[in-house]
Parts: C-alpha cells; structure tokens; sequence
C-alpha cells in the first residue's frame, strides 16, 4: 500500500532498458505488468483443456464470459479507481441497492422497468458522489469512506423490502442475459466487451483518462500541473459506483430476481482481479488490459475448477496458490 | 601529493551499468583520512553513483574497493555505516511524520538498558543542529521544515554518525550563505579529527574554500584530477564540460513598459509573508532574493495559486485574476516551476514523455483525445529544445538530478505562457546546464514573458534579473534596479 | 412468569429463510404484545455470542435462539440458562448445550420427499446433479442425507455431479448449475438444497440451452419462490413452516417461562410443494 | 492509499505550528490522529448512558470489554502491518485456521490442549511467514499475498474436518473467557490487555518498534539508514498472524467450540478499527492508543445499537454513518 518501497524502487532501477523500447503492438495493449499473468492465464487455459473435455468446447468458453461479466464491469471502475491510488469497497454493496432500488421501482411501485434501471444507476452514481465528496472535502481516507458506504448501501438495500427478495421481471429482461445474438453474443456479454472498450479507449486516448495517471502517480504534482484533482477525484468514484450499479443490473438480468444479499464480499474479488492484472495498489500504474487478463484468471479457475469437481474448500487454496503465483511471476519476470 | 598519508578508502576500477548501459567507466579514487576529496562533473557525469556504491546503496558491476586496507564490499548501507562510511544523498531523504531527532536518529536510536533513550536522542540532536546554527526543537515534526532546514537536519544526520568517511552529495544545493558557512566550519572540525570527506557541489566558488584536492569527472570516467583546490573555476569548468565556456550570464533583455503581471498587498494566509506589492513588466525577469525562510517560496506558490491568500490582489495586464487554484493560474498563463522536483515537479516513476505530457494535456490533445504518438512528439521535440540529456521513454527517475530539473522546467515552458516563476530553477545543476537555463530564461523575457527568478544563489540573481526584490521574515525590504543591486545592498535588505 | 421481552438471536438475515421466522415471531409476538429485541449474527458465531450478552443485559424472559454458524455453539444458551432465562432453540441445536426445547423441519424427511417426487417425474431414471448448501451446516448433511435415500431407492438414477456452495445463494446456483451441466450436458435431474440455489439452477438449465427436459427440486419454499414454482418455473420444494416454527418458538417461549415442561424436539414436517398446491401456499404461508 | 497527496499537504503545512511542542501527557500517550475518534467515542458513551437504562451499567461495560477481546488483539498486529504500510487481509482466516489445528490437536489427535494451543500458534506464525516471505522475497504486494493466503488458510481450515466444527473441551477452558477474577477481570480480556500493552511498549520504547515508523514513512530511506526492511517486514507479518493464531484460541474460548467458517470478514472490522484509531494507510503514523480507541468505537457502537433494540438492517447504515463522522471529524480537527 505503500508508493515507494525499496523491491520496487529496485525493480524500476532494473527494468528502464527493457520498456525503453517496447514494440509498438505490445505499448498498444500496455500489457506491461500483465505479461506474467497472461502467461499464467495461457497456462491455465492449456492446462484445463488436457484435463476436462469439456473446457475447451466453444459452449463452455462463452458459459465463463457469461460468468465474468459482473466481475468484468465492476473492474473497469475499480481499475480507474486503484489507477488515482484510491480504493472502493462499497462495490458489492452498491451492486446490492442498485438492484433493489430497480426491483422495488418496477415491481412495487410499478414504473416501467426502463425507468426503474435509469432511477438505480442514479442511486448508484449518487452513493459514488458521497464516498468521492467525504474523500476530498472531508478528507477520509479512500478505505474509510467506502467500507462506511459499503455499511450504508447494504443497509439501505435490505430496508427497502426488509430483506426480501423480488422476483416476476418481464421474460425479456432475463432474456438478455441468455439470448445469444449471431450464436454468441448474448446483450449482458455486449454491455461488458462496450465498457471494456470506452474503458480501454478513456484510458488511453483522453486528457482526463491520462490525468488520472498522473493523480495516481502524485497528486501534488498532478495538481500544479493544472489538474483538477478533486473533481477528478468524486468523477472516479462516481463512475465506479455506476459501474457497480450496472454490474446490478446485469446480475437482476442474470437470476432474474433482485435480492439484498448480492455482490457480498464482490470487492474483494474485483479489486483482485485489478491487481492481478498489474494494476499498482499505489497508483498510477496498469490499465484496462491488464484487468480483463485478471478477471479471466477468477473467471477460468472458477469455471474450471468446477469442471473438475474440486471440492470447494480445495478451491479455496488453489485459488489463493494460483493468485500468489500468476503476480509473483510478474514481479520475477521483472528482474 | 599533500598529505602522505595512507587512504582510507581506495576504488579501483570501478564500473556500473544499469541494464545494458554502463554509466561508469573504471573508477580510480582514493581519500585520505583528514582529506576533503572535491567531486565534480556535469549532471549525469557519475558522482552520485559513485557515492552510492561506496555506502552500500547500490553495488558496482566490477571493479574493487579497499577500506582502511581491506577489502571492501558492502552489501547493505547497514554494512557500510557499521565499518564507517556515512552519506547523505543528493535527494532529501526524511521521514516526514516523525520528529527531528528520530530523523538523525533514525536505524542507530540511542539506547538505555535496551530501550530508546528519547531524552538522550533530543539532546544530542538538539546539540547536532546547534553546531549547525539550527535552534529548532528536536521534538518537532519534520512536515511543514523549509527545505533549507530539512537539508540542515539531513547534515546533522551525516555529522552525528561518527563515521571515518563522510560522503556529502550536494549538501548545501538548497542552503544560503549562513547555513553553507556554518557548515564549512563542521568540515573543518572532522578534518582536525582525521576525517576523510567526499563533497559533491555544483557551487564551484566553494570548492576552493573546502576542498583539498579536486576529482573531475565527465560522462562516467575520471578526466582529470587537481592536487590543490587553487585553481581557477575557469579551468575546473573546461575540464568538466571538455571545452571552453565563453560565459555563464547571457546580456540582460531590455524590458518594455507595459506591466504584465501587478501583485498589490498581497498576504499569505498562513502568514508566511504580507503585504507584498511589484510589478513585472513584458519582457522583464525580477529577481526574488532573501535568507532561508525568508518566505519567497510561499509567495510565489501563492501567485501560481498552488496556497491560500488571505488577501491582495494578483493582476495580469490589468485584470483581477487572484487565483484560487493552479489551474486557475495556468488557465491565466501563470505557470510555476516549483522547488522541489521530486514532491512537486515529477511524477518520479512515470518516463519522461508522460511527465511533459501531464503539463500539457491540453496540446498533446485534439477534442479531449490524445496519442501516444503525439505525446512522444511532442516530448521529443521539448526534450532536444531544452536539452535534455534523456528519451522520452525513460522513466524520470533514471535523469541525473540536473536532468530531472530541466524536464521540470521543458515540461512547463512547452505551455507558452506569459508569465514563468521560476523557483530555485538551478538548484543541483552544474554550470554548463546552468548557463544553458540562464540563456532560456533570458530568451523567455526576449519572447515578450515576464519571468520571476527566486534564488538563494546571490550570483544567480545579480547576473539574471532586471530588478530584484528582497524579502526579509515575509516582508519586502525593497527593490532593487540591476544597477544598484550587488553583494552588500541585497545582503543589507535581506537582513533588515 | 410472564412474558414481556422476547430476545430474538438470529442466524443470518440475509437468507430469506431467518428472515421468513424473524417475521413469523415478530408479527405473532405483536399481536400478544410482547416486545422483541432482534439481532442478527450474519452468520458468526462470535458476534452472536456477543448479541446473546447484549440482549441478556436488558431483561430479557426468553430467548429464541438460531444459532449462527456451520453449527451451533454451545455458549449462547449457556449464558442464558446460567441467568435463568429459558432458551428455544430454532433450526439448529447444539450437542453439549441443548435448548430448553428445539424446533425445527424434519430436513432429512422432506429432501427425501422432494427428491422422490423430481425421480418420479422423470421417469425413475436419469442423471442427477446435487448443489449443496454451505458444506458441514446441519441442513446441508441432513438434506443431503435424506436426498441420497432417494437416490439409493432408485437404481436408475445416478448422480453424476456435486458442489457446495457458500452461501446457499442463487447466483451460486446460476454458476454451478451451468459449469456442471457443461460437463454432464445429459443430465435431466438437479436438487438444490435451497430455493435459492434451485432458481439459480432454472435459469442455469435456460442458459446451457439443454435439450432434454430437466427436473429440478428445491427446498424451503420462499415466499419469494413460492409464485415462480406456481407457474412452473420449477418442479419441486419443501415448504418450511417459517411463520409456523415463529408461532411455535413463542408459545414455547411463554409456556417455558411459565415452568412448563416441554418434549425436546418439536419437529415440523415440511409441506412438499409442486406447481399443482404451491398456490395455496403464496396465498398463505405456513 | 497513497502517500502524498495534497489534503494531506495541506494538513501538515497547518499543523506544524501546534504539533510542535505538544504537552508531555498526550504525548506519552500519542493522540495524535485519534483525538476525533477520541471525542466520537465520549460522545457515543454519553448518549448512550442516557439513551438506554443499561448502556451504563459495570455489568455491560464489561460485556463490551468481553465483546472486543478478539477484535483487540487482532488490531493490536494489524497496527504494526499497517504502519509500515502493508496490509493484512489474511487474520480472518488464520484465526480459523489456528482454531481448527488446535481442535483438531487436541480433540481429535488427542494431545493436551496446552499443546494443541502452542501447535495452532505455530501454525499461524507460519502462515504469517509465507504472507511476508512472498512480499519481500516475491515482490508480492502485500494486498495480493495476504488475500492468497486469506483462501488458503480458509480452505486449509475447512478441509482439517471438512467444513464440521469441533466441540467439547475441557471445562475450564471456555471458563476462561467467563469467570470474572476480581469480580471483573476474565482471562481472555486479560489477555488483551496485556497484549495491548506489550504492543503500545513495543512501538513506542524498542527499536525495533521505531524502525517500523521509518519503514512506514518511506522504506528506502530506511534501508539507507540500516535498517533490515524485509527482515522487519517479514516479522511484522509473523506477529500480525500470531495474534490472529491467538485471536482465534480466545475466540474459541468465547464459543467453547471451533468452526473453520470463524472470523469471516474479520479483516475488514480489523482494518477499520485500525484506521479509525488514526494510524495511516499509508504508513508511518499511528499507534496503538489509536487502535484501542477504534476497538472500543466499534464495539461500544454495536453493543450499543444492540441494546437500543435498532433493527439490524438500520444499524447497518448507522455504523457506517458513525465511521465516517468520527473520521471525518479528525480531519475536519486538523483543519
Ligand atoms: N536508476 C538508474 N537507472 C538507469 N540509469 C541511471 C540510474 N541512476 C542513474 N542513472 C544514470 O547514470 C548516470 C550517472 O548519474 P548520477 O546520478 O551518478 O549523476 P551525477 O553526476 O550525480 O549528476 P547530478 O550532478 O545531476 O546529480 C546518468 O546518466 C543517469 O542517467
Ligand atoms: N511545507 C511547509 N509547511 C509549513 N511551513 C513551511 C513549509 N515550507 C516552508 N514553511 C515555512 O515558511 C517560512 C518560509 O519558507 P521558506 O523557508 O521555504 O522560504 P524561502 O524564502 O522560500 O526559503 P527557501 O526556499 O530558501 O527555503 C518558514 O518559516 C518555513 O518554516
Ligand atoms: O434451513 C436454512 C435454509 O435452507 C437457508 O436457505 C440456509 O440456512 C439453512 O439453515
Ligand atoms: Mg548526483
Ligand atoms: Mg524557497
């Protein structure tokens, strides 16, 4: 959590050379700090296709993007999030009132369910305002401010209908999670890859995307240099915060209910999956690719771990094997 | 030779390569107990670096060292403090959240019965700073210390190690003459103790008062060594840039008369300084000279609006733009190149292409776009006009320090403003790069920008500024015409 | 002794079945005007132990008790017997530390039943899939159980496929369902020991776009599931008398501060509910 | 997350003039940070004196103490993680781990269950181990090694007895947390107390202690100024994982029962009442006072609202509200 530690300060002493002069495909997808997780990424791939007959079926590879769009949408805000060296808990908690929120907008009071998903994205965007304005005006901490958020908005989902979950959604709205356009592409699948996309693209190719990399980098410095770091600062959380909403949304679609325990412990899995990807807790470091290579690596050892009916408390020490090894191969790669 | 007697320290062909790069050639040097070895060398020439391998920091990639006649090869700065080697680095290096005395103290805390002795450990800081001419409470914090008294504290760090060997790195870069004076007596004491001294310093005018022998180095090898501090700066400077240096100062520009930039009682609001009133003119540089802690830098923070004024008004070409924010004053045209790269003007571990870019998102964009591409270019094309000895693809970490300080002032320059505050601009620069920045300073105020030039470097001052205004404890204590202005006049205002 | 004040301990709110008996109690509670102080361990044993304390420190006459974690600890009631206070315990009972009296479904019996009426739907024959619930909790080993009787009844069937989930939720059963059919694509039988894993698993069967007709079993009948099953959304569940076992647990709190005696376990069947009755049940839940 | 940025500039640009020569009391016992939290927490006990009929009373005030033995002793080591400006997402699960080896060694193998604790202590502190080794010899960030480790150590835990609990101990060991010395004082809050000492000594008089504010505040100018980093790093960790090891066997005496599902999200309230005691995220400033103060904020708070009789859904939303007041109340102090 730290910006400066000596292993990176000797990491960057040691790598100038080398991403000095990268290739012009490999500085396109700025896999830089991703390459060790893609090359785990690869290798699970390889392995799982030898050991089930079913991974590398084409069904099966459309089942785990099924699978990861949640996690997916969700990263890309987090990315921007981590990327300004901040951090948001309160993304599973939000995913939970959004959903509610629309749940209880259409079904109980009865508004169309467009309008109902219009109103939740709002609510979400609106907890991501509160978290961003306690962050720069009252100055608490990143972590603070969205764990007490994370709080409120689980709180908030369950009043709603005192814990109840709500069900009975009209036959479309669950179908776009199951329909596969042109035999793939299912609308929840599109809606991922399109914010991957704008995600990727804001990154890379805008001035405010490219402020938020200075911002991570030093704020101070951001901040002389004419950026308006506060502004910035409850945009991210922001966006972020609708992310979670739409990753809501995207779930209600998927299970075709909405319910007020959803996205538990979801932030953990999401700011992992940034991690992994090379994204620096510290700011100021990673990218978009590097997510989407990290939410495959959750998405494909889940799936394939359920393939090979890995009881799921050997799950859970593989996953933590496979997680410690796809970074550390990143940080040996490094020297 | 000098002195006869054995060195303490010897290096024998020392080479270092970072990657594939090697940055120092086969080092020779050798220091004698009692000795003040002068290190001197363009930026980037190799001093720090050798500095480094010598205290553990970083090791050589071959190449011997021998230490009072062993082998020596630390692997960790705590070796080399433990056999005697003490250093401090051209970068400040405090730990901000915590006292004065636990910064000097700090991996060597005094102990009693096992535990840290604080009573011991403020005392003997206290007497630390005190031999430096510091009366500050070694209890306090260190956040919120002017640069000058951080380096100081940093001196006494280095002055209480007791080591054998003491290697100072630009230690009086960010000092004025008091504090320099002060310091130089302290050398004098631990030579009298037969202590053996490297000193790196881009102020060649204190060489001959504190050195005893002079090692010159150019682009990582040794090119020529002086038995005798007594030589004429001329000469040392040709044998560190290898060739001849016509002269440091460009001649003056001529200013026009139309003010562009009015600041009319202007007072801090954290009562830094108060009720400051000058004009600056197209085309003019006005010189901001003062002591340490005079308050010059929170004025001119505050004129680029990076802290709160409590009152005054800032205008520019006649119009009230007080501003309330950086962005507020670059909008304006006001940009500031801070004092410290390092907190303030880089972003030390992104390369030096963003670095620029960060500054000048606006023209690197089209429509809120950017691209690499355009980005590269237009780094590269600041990078070669400033004369950056750097790619744009490096990270800025990897600059010499005096590099470091010409990519902060490319990264602000490449914005076309018209009005440059320039604090500190040569701060850990040597001369020939000096010269170069008096000559964009200059060529700026020819270009029709009004320039402000805060320094501590009282010959810097003289020879770059139109006017000088003088600040003393966070008042002005005049202004001064080029003509008026030398030695004696500034000093006497600075202590009014 | 009267009763004033009811301590409500419960497991976990956020599964709809705590929240169905937080409800039953409260309501009924309510109508006899006792006053009930709720707490909700979220599933940690440590926390409701702390709760157990808190709500013995205001004076409570009784305490219902569901205990948090994969099973229950033994400490809740200890404390409340040491100070007097009758304990029911619901859902779950502890080994050492029984309470004053122990409610609960008949979990063995009804996944039994469940499971039979999905095998004979399908024919007497098929490949099975099973989704647990959290692995080790006390309805997990004993839905399992009772399933598994079924199963062994029936040669035909095989089960082919299992995984536990964590959190018995239905996002859990939507992604095992459909990695474990991706695997055993032929597979026309799945139990899910909670309504929430088996309307995870419906939607589950939908998107693997599975040929053969699949039958899929629940358990507990959620006022939220009740209605899909109605309409055929799934086959089978097992209705929990949730506001049945509230009514219950506060009787048997009032009779027990009142000295009564009371038999050890009360067990409640639990109603096998198809789409031909379930409508009965959205109307009025046991 | 990050280490400068420019609210915190401004902040310590203010302050200096009042944190300079600071009174010799609160000085001892270093406040700073946790002065807001400090006033949060007076003020949360006065409404409740008069709020509740039994919010005052010795019987609940030492139900709290009771109540915050685990969190304690858990803070206490996460408040050495954190200064150096790591993390620490593994105690949860290390407490489970801890408390089903030491089931397993006693009840199940049959050892003395004096033995069994010392196993389990073991096994925590190696865990520990791994945690710190992946950080310094890896180049781990410390999110990702002690999340790696937070699965492992869950799955290890459930796979002991797979996922079953283990009961029936001797009599006096859950004794221990309930029978009241003096007419006050259980073991278990003993304990803490001690731990808590031993901690706020470690940090403020050895120094090993100091060096970890230096580490904190930037690790290479402490390696610069000798200190061994990883060592200390490395160590740090260790005892962050020990504590959680002894977490985990008062715990179990609270319960007189272990359960590998034990101490789930653990991490976060520890973290929390880290952070709200004023230690820094960042590194290099906090203490322990801070941290009991934050111990004791949260669990008056829920001992509180528990008492109140609010619903649980609504204390949800409460809690958080109450963290973000009383850090925000700090910097707004600072100000
Ligand atoms: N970490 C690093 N990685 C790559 N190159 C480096 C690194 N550190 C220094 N260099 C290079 O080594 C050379 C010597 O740098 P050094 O800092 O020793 O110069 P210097 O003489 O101290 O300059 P200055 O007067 O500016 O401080 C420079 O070319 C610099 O770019
Ligand atoms: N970051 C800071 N926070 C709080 N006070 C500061 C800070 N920087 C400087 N000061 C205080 O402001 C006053 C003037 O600052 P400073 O010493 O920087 O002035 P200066 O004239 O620019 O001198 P120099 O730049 O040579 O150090 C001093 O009393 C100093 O202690
Ligand atoms: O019986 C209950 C319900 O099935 C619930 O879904 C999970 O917890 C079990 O104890
Ligand atoms: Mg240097
Ligand atoms: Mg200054």
């Amino acid at each position: 959590m730290n910006v400066r530690n000596d292993r990176e300060e000797d990491r960057m002493t040691m790598t100038h050379s080398t991403t000095a002069e990268r290739p012009r495909l490999a500085d396109l997808f700025s896999l830089s700090g991703a390459t060790g997780p893609l090359i785990g990424l690869v290798l699970l791939c390889i392995f799982l296709s030898f050991a089930t007959d079913s991974f590398f079926t084409m069904r099966n590879l459309l089942n785990v993007l099924d699978q990861i769009t949640v996690l997916g949408i969700m990263a890309v805000g987090m990315t921007l999030v981590i990327l300004i060296g901040g951090i948001d808990l309160a993304v599973g908690s939000v995913l939970a009132l959004a959903m509610m929120v629309m749940g209880y907008v259409a079904n109980v009071a009865g508004f169309p369910l467009g309008l109902a998903i219009i109103v939740a994205l709002a609510c979400a965007a609106a907890s991501g305002a509160v978290s961003g304005l306690l962050i720069t005006l009252f100055n608490v901490p990143a972590f603070i401010s969205t764990l007490a958020m994370m709080s409120i908005a689980r709180g908030l989902a369950n009043m709603i209908t005192d814990g109840q979950q709500i069900v009975g959604f009209p036959a479309w709205f669950s179908m776009l999670a199951f329909i596969r356009h042109w035999g793939f592409l299912t609308t929840t699948v599109a809606v991922m890859l399109i914010v991957f996309a704008l995600g990727w693209f804001f990154l890379r190719y805008t001035s405010a995307g490219r402020s938020l990399y200075a911002i991570g980098g030093n704020p101070e410095v951001a901040r002389l240099a004419g950026i308006n770091v506060s502004l910035m600062t409850v945009g991210v959380y922001v966006v972020s915060s609708l992310l979670a909403g739409l990753g809501g949304v995207v779930l209600a679609m998927r299970l075709d209910s909405v319910q007020p325990t959803a996205g538990f412990t979801y932030e953990l899995d999401t700011i992992a999956a940034v991690v992994i990807g090379g994204t620096s807790l510290s700011g100021g470091q990673g990218g978009i690719v590097g997510t989407i290579i990290g939410v495959l690596i959750i998405g494909v050892l889940r799936n394939g771990l359920n393939l090979l009916g890995v009881s799921p408390f050997t799950q859970a020490v593989v996953i933590g094997v496979v997680i410690a090894l796809a970074v550390a191969a990143e940080a040996f790669k490094k020297r | 030779m000098t002195n006869a007697a054995a060195p303490i320290l010897s290096l024998r062909n020392i080479r270092k390569s970072y990657g594939p790069i090697e940055v120092l050639h086969g080092i020779d040097l050798d220091v004698r107990p009692g000795e003040v070895v002068a290190l001197l060398g363009e930026n980037g020439a190799g001093k720090s670096t050798i500095s480094k391998i010598i205290s553990g920091t970083t090791p050589q990639s071959s190449g011997e060292m021998t230490w009072q006649g062993k082998p020596y090869a630390p692997s960790s700065p705590r070796e080399a403090i433990d056999a005697g080697v003490g250093m401090i680095h051209q970068e400040l290096m405090l730990l901000p959240h915590l006292t004065i005395a636990e910064n000097v103290f700090v991996g060597r805390y005094p102990r009693r019965a096992g535990l840290v002795d604080r009573q011991a450990m403020n005392d003997q800081a206290r007497s630390g700073l005190e031999r430096l001419g510091l009366n500050i409470s070694p209890a306090r914090r260190v956040d919120g210390l002017s640069t000058a008294n951080q380096q100081l504290v940093e001196i006494a760090k280095a002055l209480t190690l007791n080591a054998r060997l003491l290697i100072l790195d630009e230690p009086t870069a960010a000092l004025g003459g008091e504090e320099t004076q002060k310091l130089f007596e302290q050398i004098a004491r631990l030579k009298a103790d037969g202590v053996g001294i490297i000193y790196i310093s881009h102020r060649l005018e204190e060489i001959r008062k504190v050195a005893d022998r002079i090692v010159v180095m150019r682009d990582g090898s040794k090119v020529e060594e002086f038995d005798s501090a007594d030589i004429p700066v001329r000469q040392i400077v040709e044998a560190m840039v290898g060739r001849q240096l016509e002269r440091m100062f460009p001649a003056l520009p001529t200013p026009s008369d139309e003010p562009v930039l009015e600041v009319r009682n202007l007072t801090s609001a954290r009562g830094d300084f108060e009720d400051i009133n000058f004009t600056v003119r197209r085309g003019e540089i006005l010189g901001i000279a003062g002591l340490v802690g005079a308050g010059r830098t929170e004025l001119v923070r505050a004129i680029a609006g990076a802290d709160p004024i409590a009152s005054g008004t800032v205008l520019l070409k006649g119009r009230d733009i007080t501003p309330k924010s950086p962005r507020d004053a670059i909008r304006n045209g006001i940009v500031l190149v801070p004092e410290d790269r390092k907190l303030q003007g880089l972003v030390l571990d992104h390369t030096i292409a963003e670095n620029i870019g960060y500054a000048n998102l606006t023209k690197v964009s089209t429509g809120g776009i950017v691209t690499t591409g355009k980005v590269n270019a237009f780094a590269d094309n600041n990078i070669h006009r400033f004369g950056v000895k750097g790619r744009g693809p490096q990270k800025a970490n990897e600059l010499s320090g005096g590099n470091q300080q010409k990519v902060v002032i490319a990264k602000w320059l490449a914005r076309e403003p018209s009005v440059v505050v320039l604090d500190e601009p040569t701060r850990g620069i040597d001369v020939g790069a000096r010269s170069s920045i008096y000559d964009i300073i200059v060529g700026l105020a020819q270009e029709g920008v009004a320039v402000i030039v805060v320094s501590s470097d009282l010959e810097e001052v003289l020879g770059v500024s139109n006017r000088i205004m003088v600040m003393a404890a966070g008042r002005q204590s005049g202004i001064l015409d080029h003509a008026d202005a030398n030695d004696v006049s500034v000093m006497e205002l600075a202590t009014a | 002794e009267e009763v004033k004040r009811l301590g409500l301990a419960v497991t976990n709110l956020q599964a709809d079945y705590f929240n169905q008996i937080k409800i039953g109690v409260e309501e009924y509670a309510k109508e006899l005007g006792i006053e009930v102080i709720t707490v909700d361990a979220k599933n940690d044993g440590a926390t409701q132990v702390s709760q157990v304390q808190d709500l013995l420190t205001q004076d409570i006459d009784a305490l219902i008790y569901l205990p948090a974690g994969a099973a229950a600890a033994t400490v809740p009631a200890r404390l409340a017997k040491a100070q007097g206070i009758p304990v029911v315990n619901v859902d779950r009972n502890a080994e050492g530390e029984p309470g004053d009296t122990f409610i609960a479904t008949d979990n063995a019996a009804s996944a039994y039943e469940v499971c039979n009426h999905i095998i004979g739907l399908a024919g007497g024959e098929g490949k099975m899939i099973m989704i647990h619930g959290q692995k080790g909790t006390t309805p997990e080993v004993e839905r399992t159980k009772g399933c598994m009787k079924a199963i062994d009844e029936n040669p035909g069937v095989e089960l082919v496929a299992q995984q536990w989930s964590n959190q018995w939720s239905q996002a859990e059963g939507l992604d095992i369902s459909q990695n474990l059919l991706q695997a055993n694509p032929d597979v026309n039988l799945i139990f899910g020991q909670a309504d929430g894993l088996a309307m995870g698993a419906m939607q589950g069967v939908k998107v693997s776009g599975v040929e053969q007709r699949v039958y899929i079993g629940g358990f507990d009948g959620d006022t939220t599931a009740l209605p899909v099953l109605a309409e055929g959304g799934y086959d089978a569940t097992a209705t929990q008398q949730v506001r049945g076992i509230g009514r219950l647990a506060v009787d048997s709190a009032i009779k027990l501060a009142a000295g009564e005696e009371l038999p050890a376990e009360q067990l409640l069947p639990g109603f096998l509910t198809t789409p031909e009755n379930a409508q009965q049940y959205v109307e009025e839940h046991p």
